[in-house]
Formats: C-alpha cells, structure tokens, sequence
C-alpha cells in the first residue's frame, strides 16, 4: 500500500499513522520533518517550500516502489507539504507500518534519504532581518555564512 | 531550428525571471544544447557548469535528444524535506 | 528532555509529538507497537500487557538516560500501556525529536531495541480458540507452535 | 535464618499461584540461595535453570548477596514492546 502527496495544507500526523496501521501490522513508523528556528547560526522566522510537483509525485511514487520491493510488506504514506511554513511546522511526513519493527524502521529511513536527495522541492528560508536564502544542500558552507 | 519550452524553478526561475523559457535549438538538439541556449539568456550566469536535466519528469545523467513535446526542467539542488 | 511513563489508558501518538517538537527541532520520529492479529499462526484477539512497573520505570529512564548521552540534544518520550489490549491498540510509544534526522532515528531504534531486551513487561496473547499463552521472545520455536 | 520476600510476575506469578512469596534463607544467603528456596516450593519447576534477578530494580548478573529490606524479584524472559 502506497500513497504520494503534495498537500497545501497543514499534514495531519495522526491520519497518516491511522491509514498505514491495520490488524496486520506491528509496529508502524513516522519521520517527521520540521520547521526549525536557526539553521547556518541565523534566526528563521519560516521557510517557504516550492516543488515541480508533477515530477515531485513521480519521483515519491518511484521511491515508495522501491522501499515496496527492498522492504516487502510495508505500507507506506508520503505527504510533503509546500507553501509557507512557520517554526515547528511539519513540512514532511513519511508513515510506514509492517508487521515487524526492522523493515518498518529501514523503509522510513530509506524513504527520507532518497526524498532529500531526489525529490525535486526547494525551500527559502526567511530570515529576521528580513533576508532570505535558496538551501543548497550540495554546497559547502562558505565563509559568509550565507550558505547551507 | 526547434522552440523548446523549458521549465524553471526556485532559484533559476528566480534568476531568469520567469517559470518557463523558450529557447531556439536544431532539430537534432540534446539537453546539453538546451542548456547552453539557456546560458546565453539573462540569468544564465546562474546556472552551473552542469546543471540537472528532467525529461518527461526523470532526471537524465548525460546529454540525451531532446524534441518539441516533451517535458523539460532544469533542476536545482533539491532540497526537499 | 526524558519522560518516561507505564500507561492504562490509550497512547495518543499526537500529544507525544507534540510534547518532543520545538522550534529547535527539525526532525521527529515516533515508533508504535501495536497489536496484530496473527502471532505463529495463531489468530490473536488481543494481548494483555503486564510489567514490574517501578522497575519497568527505573529501566526505561535508564535507557533514555543511555541514548541521550549517546545521541546528545534528543528529546525522547516513552510510553508502554499495560492492561488488555485490542488488535490494532497501540502498546508502545517512543517519540523522539532532535536537530537533525539522524541522531532522531538512530535514538529511537536504541530506545525500541533496548526496551524490547531489558525493560520488565510481559504479554500473553489471547487467542480465538480462548486459549492463552505467554510470549518468550527467547524461546526456541516448537514443534507444537506454542512458542514464539 | 531471615526471611525474604520476593516478588514474581506473568508466567511465574501464575505458577506459584502469588506476586510475592517469601523464603527462609541463612543470613548470608545469595541470591541463588533464594532461587534455591524458591524452586522447591509448589510451582517452582517453572523456573528455569538460571533465572533471571533484579534486587532493588537493577538486574543482577551473578549471585548477589541478599538480605531483608530489599526489593528482590525474579524476571520471566521480557515481552515489552
């Protein structure tokens, strides 16, 4: 079982846990991604996502289907949220649940590696000061501080 | 010569100015001529020596044909999450 | 930030994220036992948890005293319900929440892995046939199928 | 000889028919002599070769010195989670 989203709005950790947990399963997982006050030493107020959401899809349907033929048996949900976000907001979520701990836990981890690496969506982050900045998770810190 | 739309996100359509170009190419173009029609575009300073290509919503690793009527996207560091 | 707790009641996986999420946090892991239906072959109606729970307590602030120094900066909350549970009902709970992604899900599979091993609690299956039995994890399997 | 009480649970609860059931011991007994008295009582055969103790909440490994006033339990295999 797999479902991929895009969602607009807030994502509802509880519905994610309830549509991946059945009579079947044992143990269920759930990574959740959120918005956090400092990032590189400087005080985010938000970030703002944005994803080529047809390619976004895609590419967490070809995710899930390889965590379906790595992991058997799990039942996975992604939701990644886009929009602006504000501090602790949740901007990703990835249920999975399988009759056993181990895979349950491997998939999930399998999932949000393979998201970040291949998922196209791009966050801004939105400083204090009113400044914001592309993430560019490949680059290397520079020494103005204004990546990473 | 072929028109080619491209699709642009974040910080290239940022820098382009826009969320699609569209750029002129031989008939027989690959992506690495689409993205060398893109350089030589206001903004294309931004782009880096090999920036990533979709084509009909996958990446692709090494310069393929390109043609009207597919889906192209350049593709900056993702940083979903 | 620890808390650890034995339960009566039902798990609520939404006020244990909550409780772990900050701003300073990015990244937050929720694992959940839950009752499945079938255990060895066996059809299980339900599971009924017991623990030595002042030991049970004592050992579960141990673990999350051991991860957090492991995994410096979590935030971990563990909740084990004991009583009679229904398939599907959540017997376990760990959420943990840190910075990044990493320290949150290596933490949460110690803490899961170290209670499963150390922590005093007991389970006895109920079957269909209203036949019971106590798991034994360390057990062999048997010929008759009584043991897992 | 002192007496010491011991606290069971599941599957040996069950079969000594009590949580706690208490044991004449020498004063300098160990925890094996408890296990020891604790075996050739009814129901005792459910205990395995090497049980596992806990004195005051913390698992012991070997044979520990034991007296009254502590809080000394034996531990069927664990099945949390």
């Amino acid at each position: 079982m797999i479902r991929c989203a895009i969602v607009t709005t807030p994502i509802d950790p509880a519905a994610l846990l309830a549509e991946v947990t059945t009579p079947s399963t044992g143990a269920t997982t759930l990574f959740l991604g959120t918005v956090r006050d400092v990032n590189d030493g400087r005080a985010v107020t938000g970030i703002e996502y944005s994803a080529y959401t047809a390619m976004a899809l895609d590419e967490m349907e070809r995710i899930t289907q390889e965590a379906t033929q790595r992991f058997e048996g799990i039942r996975i949900v992604i939701e990644h949220r886009v929009g602006i976000l504000l501090l602790q907001e949740v901007s990703v979520a990835i249920a999975v649940a399988h009759a056993r701990r181990a895979p349950a836990m491997d998939a999930s981890r399998f999932a949000i590696e393979e998201l970040k690496r291949r998922v196209p969506v791009w966050k801004q982050e939105h400083y204090v000061d009113g400044d914001r900045h592309w993430i560019d998770p490949t680059a290397m810190q520079t020494t103005t501080g204004a990546s990473s | 010569m072929t028109e080619l739309q491209v699709l642009l996100f974040a910080s290239y359509a940022e820098a382009f100015g826009a969320s699609a170009v569209t750029v002129s190419v031989p008939e027989s173009a690959t992506s690495a001529d689409v993205v060398a029609a893109l350089r030589s575009l206001p903004g294309g300073a931004v782009l880096p020596e090999a920036p990533v290509v979709a084509v009909d919503r996958r990446y692709v690793r090494s310069p393929v044909a390109v043609r009207a009527g597919q889906e192209i996207a350049l593709i900056p560091p993702v940083a979903g999450g």
